[in-house]
Order: C-alpha cells, then structure tokens, then sequence
C-alpha cells in the first residue's frame, strides 16, 4: 500500500492484504480509503441458484434490509441487459393520452421510497430434514424502494374512470405480462427505478420496474416497458397456467395478497445450540398490513410466548422479531407464528389443507416451520410433506 | 400514504405522446375476447411440422415427454396442461408468441403461432384436426378448465383459506 | 449463457453480456440466476477518496440507505484486516467482571437493529462554486445496524455504579481511542456487528465497531478490540489535538452531539435544469432526535416553504425530503433547513460565526447551503468562505 | 428504546474472565493524573536524535516543516500544536506510543516514546532541555492550552452555538 503525501512523493505504508492477516493489525498501516468497499474475505454470503430463481441467505442475514446482490431472483427468460438511455416506458389503452416515458422522465415527476419485502407465491419447500431457512422460504427479501407512484404516472396520462385493469409488461425476454387492477394501482403501486439507495440492479429489474407492496413477486414486473389499461384482465400464461392455486375443485385465480407467516432465521439448521440461554430471531410479514405480533412455542407448539417485535414496524415489510429462551438441554421443538393488524394468524399446514384441500399445490404456502432441537444441540427442520 | 396532488399542475407535461406505430409495435398481447389477435390462420397438420421443428426437444415429441412443461393431457399424468387446465385459448396463441422458442422467443412468425396454437390445441383434444384457428374461431374454443377457475376468495380478516 | 436442462442435459441458451445491449432484449434470453447481484454496467457510482477519507456520492442516491459499499470512511491508520475466529473484545475497568467476548459471544447475546446516520463531525468543504454535495458534505451515510446494547455488555460485567466514562479502543494501526460518558453507553451505545443486513464490511470496522447514534463519527470506534470503564475521560490526542473547536476564546471539548442539518441533492452541481416543474430533493437529520420539518427558499432565502418528508422519520436518522417547484428559468438560489424535534434550525454560516467567532475551524459546520440556479439552468454552489 | 430485560437472567454467562496478562497486553492508555505510565524516563538530547532518525522524515527537521503535521508551535505559523493546543502532556506520550511512526506504529519502546516525549515538549519550550520525562513528572508538565478547554457549552433547544 502506498501513501501519497501532501507533497506528493509517495511513501509505502503497508503490506499486501493476505500478509495482513497474519500479523497484529495495530502494528501495520492497513489499505488506505477507497472508491468502493468490499466484504471480509471471510464473510461471503451467497444465494442459492437454480436455473429458475436463486434464494436469499435469510440465516446468514441480520436486521431486516437484503443487501442488493443478496436480493433473491426469479425470472422467466434471465436478465435483459437493458440500456437506460433507451429505455422506454409505454402507457396506452383507456388513458386519454397515451404517452411513453424515458427513464429521465420517470425520475422528473415527485418521486416516492418505501420499504417492504418482495416475496415470490412459490415461496416454499419442504419435506426433508436439512434445510435451512434459505431453502425452505428464501425467495423473499425486503429492500427500500424508490420511484414514481402509479398514481402520479395514471394521472398524467388521464386514465379513464371506467379503466379497471392493466397490463403489465416486462422487456424482458419472456415478455413477462400480468394483469392488475387498477385499484391497486392507485393505492400503492409504483414504478421503482432505485433500491437500497441506488438504481435498481439488473437482477431486480434495472432500470424499472412495478412493485406492488404486499402482492406476489410475480406481478412485481419487472424491466416494465408497457402498460396497457383495460376494463377486464388479459388472462396471461402467468395468471392462468401458473400462479393459480387448486382449492377444493376450483382454481383460484388472481390470488394476490401474500398472507401473513413467519420464519425463524436462527437457531435453524445447520446451527448447533448450547443449553443454556438462545435469542431465538427471525423475520415476519404480511401482505396485508403490519406484524401486530409474533409468538414462538419452545414446547412443539402446545404454549406460546410474545416475541419482540424490532421497530419501526412498518405496514408490508419484514419486522424482526426475538425472543429469549433458555433452553435446558432437553429435545424440543421451536416454532413461531405471525399475526397481522388484520387479525390474521399464520395457520399450521394442516389448516391449510383443511381449507384448500389436500391438492394446493405450491402457492401461498405460509405455513408455520418447526425446527427439531436435538438432545446434542443440532437442528433440523421438522418436515412436512405437502401434497 | 395517498397521493398528496396539492399544488400539482394538472399535468407534469412530460414524456411523449405515443404514436401509433410505436404503440402497435409493442401492443403484442392477446385478450380472451381476441382483441390483438392479428391476421393470418393455422391449422393443427401444418402445426405438427413446426412443433417437432422447433419444440419437440424441449417439450417431446408428443407433448408429454419434457423435459419441460408437459404441453398435453394424458391419463398417465397429473401434470397441469392446456388441455386440463388452461382457462383461455387466447393465452396460448399470447405466450408462445411472446415467450416461445425458450432459446429463440419472438422468432415466430404470427402464421407459425396460429399453426402451433391450433396443433396444440387439437392435441389435447380441444378442437378438430382440421379446425382452422384464426381472430374469430380461436376466442371461441371451449377450454374445459375455464369452469374451474374463481377469483381470489380470500376476503381478509382473521380467516384462513 | 449455458442452461441446464431438468434432464441433466446442457444447452445454449443466450448470448455474452456485451452483445446483448445491442439487441431487443426481449428476443434473446438474459443470463441466469446467480450467487452474487452485479450493478448494471451502466450505473457505477463510487465514493471520491483521499488518502484519510472517502465520500458517499450523496447526490447519486435515492431513499436512505447508503450502500454498504458507498459507505463513507474516515480512518487514522487504514484498514485492520482481521481474523473474525480470533477477534476478541475486553473489557474491564470499574467492572465486576472482566472479560473478554469472542464474536461469536458477542452474538449470543440479546441483540438489537436500528437505521440511523454516522457522520464525520468534519463533515463541510465549500469555496468554490464546483462543488457537488458528495465534495461538500459527503463524510455521512446511513445503515441498519445490527449488533448488542452496550448495556447488555455493562449489565454483564457488572459495571460500577460510579463509573462515568469508557475508553473505547480500536485494533487498526492508529489504536484509535475516544472517551465516551457511561450515560450515552448506557442510553443507546450499540457494540455493532452487522450492517444494512450482512456483517459490518472491513472499512466499516468488522468484525465489531462501537455506534453511538446522533453522536460525531469519530466517537464511533470501528475495529473495537477494549472498553476500559472508568470515572473520568482519558484525553486522547483525538479528544484534545483534534475534534475540538474553537469557541470565541476557549476551545470546546467533547463536543459529540452532530447538530441538525440539510443538504439539497437534486439539483446541485453539475446538474442542469429545464424551466417548469422540479422537485427539489435531499436529506435532512439530527443528531438529536427526529426531524420535524425542512423548510426550503427557492428566492435565495427570503421565503420558506416546508417539504414533505419521506415516512417513516426515524430518530437520528436521514430523513428523505421533497418540495415540487414550478422554475419560471430566472436566476434564483435554491436551498433548505433543517428543524429537529428539540426546536433547532439550522442556521446559516453568519449565525454559526456570530456564535463561534471567526475562527471556529472546521469541525461541527452544520450551516444552510445554497445553490445557485443560473438563468440557463446550470446549478452552482454559492460557495461560503469558512474562515 | 431503552434496555428491557424482563426475564432475562441476572447474567448469561457468555465470554470468559479476562486474566491479568491479557489485561496488561492491551491497557496502554495513559490518563492526565498518570496513570497508565510505564516505568523508565526520556530527555530531550536523547530524544532529538530518535526524532531526526524516525520522525523528521514525515513531520520535517524541527517539527514545523511538514508534510505532516506540525509538531512545533511557531511565530509564522497558525497550526495547532503540542506546544499551542494540546492540554495534557500525557496525551503525547499515550498518541506517539499507539500510532507513529505512522509507517511503523507500535515499534516503539517505551523509553524511545519517553524520549520523544522530552525532545517534542521542549521543542515547544514546555520543560527545560535537561528535564527527565517519567511516570512522575510528565503528568505534572504544564501544558499552556489547558486552561482554553471547556466541556461542551451546547445544551440544546433552539440554541445556536
Ligand atoms: C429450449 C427449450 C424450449 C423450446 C425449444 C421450447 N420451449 Fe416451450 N417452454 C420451455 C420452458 C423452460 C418453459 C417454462 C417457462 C417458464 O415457466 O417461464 C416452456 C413453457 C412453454 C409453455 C407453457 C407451458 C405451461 O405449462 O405453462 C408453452 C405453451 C410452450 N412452452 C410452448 C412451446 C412451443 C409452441 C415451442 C416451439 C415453438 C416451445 N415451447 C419451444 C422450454 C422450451
Ligand atoms: C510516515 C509518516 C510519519 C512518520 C514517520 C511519523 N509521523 Fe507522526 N504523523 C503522521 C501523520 C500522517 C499524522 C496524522 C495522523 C492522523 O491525523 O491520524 C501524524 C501525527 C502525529 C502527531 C499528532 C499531531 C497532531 O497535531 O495531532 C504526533 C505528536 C506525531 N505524529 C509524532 C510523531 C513522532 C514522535 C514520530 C516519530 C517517532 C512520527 N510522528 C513519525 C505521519 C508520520
Ligand atoms: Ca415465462
Ligand atoms: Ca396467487
Ligand atoms: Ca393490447
Ligand atoms: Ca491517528
Ligand atoms: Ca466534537
Ligand atoms: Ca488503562
Ligand atoms: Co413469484
Ligand atoms: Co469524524
């Protein structure tokens, strides 16, 4: 490492990183400041890829913001690579004007941030012992979102008081489409163009996207080039084929809402615990509001305690909860459960079945998750077997 | 959190009005009523050529075989198909020309999607081999699944569904 | 880009990242998930370095949070690389108990998540008219720190009920140390391990750094390897030679509370704006509690409007403000002041003067700062002459 | 915000007792009242010659030439030093031992450090050139500036100051 002195003349003032950590770190100058920071060589958190989605690293993760490359994906036809001064966005169909915007334009109008998560419907998998948190529900994550309200955008181009619909289309190259009303729209909708602080990264849809607090990823599209208003839903391959749920002998069908759930983030497997006293942590959410509170059984489920909840709590967002447990050593099982401000609790997979019947399928499955607590202090998931 | 408008103009005045070319160059989708349908027909003979063509490696020569999405009912799968499962025509004809070849999307031309939509159709036993689909006849198949389909019948509250 | 097939079979399916910006990315399938999110090539923000600090590039940001790799650093002997498994914190002094937590001790206890600001109590430059608000106030950025209540820490080794200050002492090659009264430790003083999600990264003082939310960066001691707790302050050359300033005939000592302030980040220089609507955009905060309103002059301070400001407003925490102007393209100056929830207003450079005398050097400058909107709609600080 | 500990345990028991070496190792502060001196002793003749060999090269021949920081107020300079600003001597021998040479922090012994000490206070013209730096005389070093610090005067509200 050289330094450069006021002067100018440079002098050396430290040694290369790797030697570094062999020595004590009082005793040698350490690289000097830089244009961008980097993570600890020993501390790499990383998702969890398929050629479909990649899962966010919820055990390795504290507080309730995913940093951005940590953010989970899902895509129909990969990343675009999207040059922002192209970029265009289209608003046609039941406005009075219709009008495309640049991404400068989008950035011009009052614009708008929010923190909340994003969470895909498929979001949960089961049926063996060693799964971590990341496996089980890790394609959620929660950033802070910046863009231009929906609201302010269908104002501008003077949408039609009879307009109920639009439709939603990515440029990506799945053409990615969803129907959404336009109801929705106007209560929260947004086209973001920033998350975390920065512009949007590809993965997430740079340069913008839709987000819909609350509503299932996939209506979230993302790399948005078009909107088109209408008076009744378009019926895509992704509202019909896919993200419809059996229930009973009907398809359920624009099931929107992620109910509320819970996940405990640690201790899960493959964390060992010690007898003794445990902060059991983990996030919770709702798509219909806020985390009124989150309650943990450290006895399989026949008692249950109120857990902390970390505040702000914020209405559609991962609230942090913990509660403390002093574990005596004995097996056990732990679990928690989410209610949320409108009375909703998390409900087992039994009741869902119950309620759905036994063919769901693998939609909106918020079950709660038990972990195993071993006599020896290892964890596992207690499984469950969905169909 | 509502839209705070006071002291807003009426209007921002920024973008561009679309003009129509842009507009129809992009306005790719097809509803259940058939609006976006463009001209052109297919038949499910002329589609069987296409298809093991240009699907049959990913989906099988039948439909059934993968190793993607099984695109045909049969009585030896659960799998949710077309035929068993799919409400609209009209999405077919939307999705394979927007989002099909997986490898090569937006290759087709709109008479190859109407040939491969009716061939599609017709092998999962929805319409005649000799069918010709086009804007008027394809809004009209029968979908077996439509029936089955209701919107979300979650109304909040503290109940589970 | 390569795609694995369910049946093992591997096919090509997309294009290397550079030829795809010149196709329709809609015709040609992006690359796949993946472990690690990249920035889009197009948006490279980075912070500007010196050979003691590094600034956030304010003026590039949306929302709140700073990414962690935008994060502004100070440091007095560069970087410490160090080994997380031998990492160890001490403390001792007017303890009960002395000891020494391991990281991993460090984490089991009760831990704790909160979004606040950190900022350099240097953090002012002005003097020329070239300045963007990354030059002139960039030494402050904020994160959702994650780590244990230093009280948790004081309740565990038994602290003296007459113990009133703790040297906290870090592990880089300065062994940076800072007096620090008992009450603030004891108030809201956080042994942090984490940030905006993932552990601390090394430029932010991993594997732990002392946080003290609302208070002067330097106080904030990163790397933090010893607590001494004792009955009075130790006077390190940081205490005395530095973070001091002069005030009319005397020099004011631990002057650690970062009063309330405001900069503009849209526009500013090197923007260039259009005659009509724009909304003026920027961050207020104060170190001593919430911001209760900013109020901005668009003719160059004679009349204030309030902004609107972003929700939820945290307690010592950036706070996102908005005011929407119709520019008729006159010159004008545009700026803001902050108003915290203790009453105080930002004031200008002259009322800081008048208080401090001339000579009141470079430390706590937390006046108003104005730009210059030139009648073809460059922007420009009005530099400020600080001595 | 305020710590609740409803429920929790008098103490959790977590890290280990610190032992008195693993104390010592690392308790190099030096408090105003002395404390935290170690033994030996320093003057400035000895020192002059550790500062021309380690120091001079970053903080110039008599500590006012840069291109570091002055280290030796001046008649034709306004920069803040030990001589003009510091309140404590103490501090000097607590900073030099922690962090300089700035290329080589921690390979000072202790009695270069009490050496330094000497030669940089009687630069400043503080103590006499034949005055011993030790645990008992550097605390007692009148320090001229020490009578300029107060404690912050800020107490809040509206006030500007
Ligand atoms: C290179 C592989 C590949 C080729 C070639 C291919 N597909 Fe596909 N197809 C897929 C994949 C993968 C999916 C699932 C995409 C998704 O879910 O986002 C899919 C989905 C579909 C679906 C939706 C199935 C459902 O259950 O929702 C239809 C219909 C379809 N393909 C038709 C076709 C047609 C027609 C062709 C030829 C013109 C074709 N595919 C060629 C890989 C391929
Ligand atoms: C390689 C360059 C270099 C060398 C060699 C060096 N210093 Fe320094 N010195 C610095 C720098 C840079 C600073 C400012 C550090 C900071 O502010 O964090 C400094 C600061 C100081 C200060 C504090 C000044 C103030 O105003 O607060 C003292 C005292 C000091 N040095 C003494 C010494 C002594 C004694 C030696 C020799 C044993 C020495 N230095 C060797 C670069 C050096
Ligand atoms: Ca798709
Ligand atoms: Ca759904
Ligand atoms: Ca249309
Ligand atoms: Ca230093
Ligand atoms: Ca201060
Ligand atoms: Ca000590
Ligand atoms: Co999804
Ligand atoms: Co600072």
């Amino acid at each position: 490492v050289l330094l450069k002195q006021s002067s100018g003349q440079v002098i050396q003032a430290g040694l290369a990183k790797d030697s570094l950590l062999l020595q004590d770190p009082t005793k040698v100058l350490g690289p000097l400041p830089s244009q961008l920071g980097d993570r600890s060589p020993f501390e790499q958190p990383v998702r969890k890829p398929s050629d479909t989605s990649s899962r966010t690293p919820l055990q390795d993760l504290y507080g309730t913001i995913t940093p951005s490359d940590l953010h989970f994906e899902r895509h129909h036809g990969g990343i675009p690579a999207i040059d922002p001064h192209k970029y265009e966005l289209l608003i046609h169909g039941m406005v009075e004007r219709p009008t495309v915007f640049t991404l400068a334009d989008l950035k011009r109008f009052p614009s708008f941030s929010r923190i909340f998560f994003l969470e895909c419907s498929g979001n949960f998998r089961s049926g063996k012992e060693q799964l971590t948190p990341q496996d089980i529900c890790g394609l959620t994550s929660q950033s802070e979102w910046t863009g231009v309200m929906l609201a302010t955008l269908f104002r501008e181009v003077g949408i039609h008081p009879k307009a109920s619909w639009f439709l939603a289309e990515g440029s990506d190259a799945a053409v990615m489409t969803r129907s959404i009303p336009v109801s929705k729209g106007m209560e929260d909708g947004m086209i973001a163009f920033a998350q975390n602080g920065e512009a949007l990264r590809p993965a997430q849809g740079y340069p913008a996207r839709l987000v819909l607090p609350g509503w299932e990823g996939n209506t979230n599209v993302k790399w948005i080039r078009r909107i088109e208003v209408s008076d009744q839903p378009f019926m895509t391959r992704e509202e019909t084929s896919k993200y419809t749920e059996q229930v009973g002998d009907k398809v359920r069908q624009f099931s929107f809402v992620m109910d509320a759930r819970s996940v405990i983030t640690f201790p899960t497997f493959p964390a060992v615990v010690h007898k003794g006293w445990i902060e059991i942590r983990g996030i919770a959410w709702s798509g219909r509001g806020k985390i009124a509170r989150v309650e943990v059984s450290t006895d399989a489920g026949k008692s249950w305690q109120p857990a902390q909840l970390q505040e702000p709590v914020l209405d559609k967002a991962h609230t942090a909860f913990r509660y403390l447990w002093q574990w005596d050593g004995k097996a056990t099982e732990i679990m928690s459960r989410a209610v949320d401000d409108t009375g909703y609790t998390q409900p087992t997979l039994e009741q869902l079945k119950e309620a759905r019947g036994a063919n769901m399928g693998g939609y909106h499955v918020n079950s709660i998750i038990s972990w195993q607590i071993k006599g020896d202090g290892s964890v596992l998931l207690r499984p469950e077997n969905i169909r | 959190d509502a839209l705070e408008t006071k002291g807003w103009p009426e209007q921002f005045g920024l973008g561009k009005p679309a003009t129509e070319q842009q507009v129809a160059a992009w306005d790719i989708d097809v509803r259940p009523d058939g609006k976006g349908l463009p001209a052109g027909a297919g038949t499910a003979v002329q589609g069987r050529a296409i298809y093991a063509a240009k699907c049959a490696s990913c989906h099988g020569n039948t439909g059934v075989e993968g190793p993607f999405n099984h695109l045909v009912s049969s009585d030896t799968s659960k799998a949710k198909t077309i035929g068993n499962y799919w409400p609209y025509a009209t999405t077919l004809f939307d999705y394979v020309r927007r989002a099909m070849p997986f490898n090569a999307p937006g290759s087709l031309t709109n008479a190859e999607v109407y040939h491969l939509t009716a061939y599609l159709l017709h092998a999962n036993g929805l319409v005649d081999s000799t069918s010709v689909m086009d804007a008027q006849t394809l809004p009209k198949v029968v979908m077996p699944a439509q029936q089955l389909f209701v919107p979300d019948n979650r109304t909040g509250g503290a109940q589970i569904r």
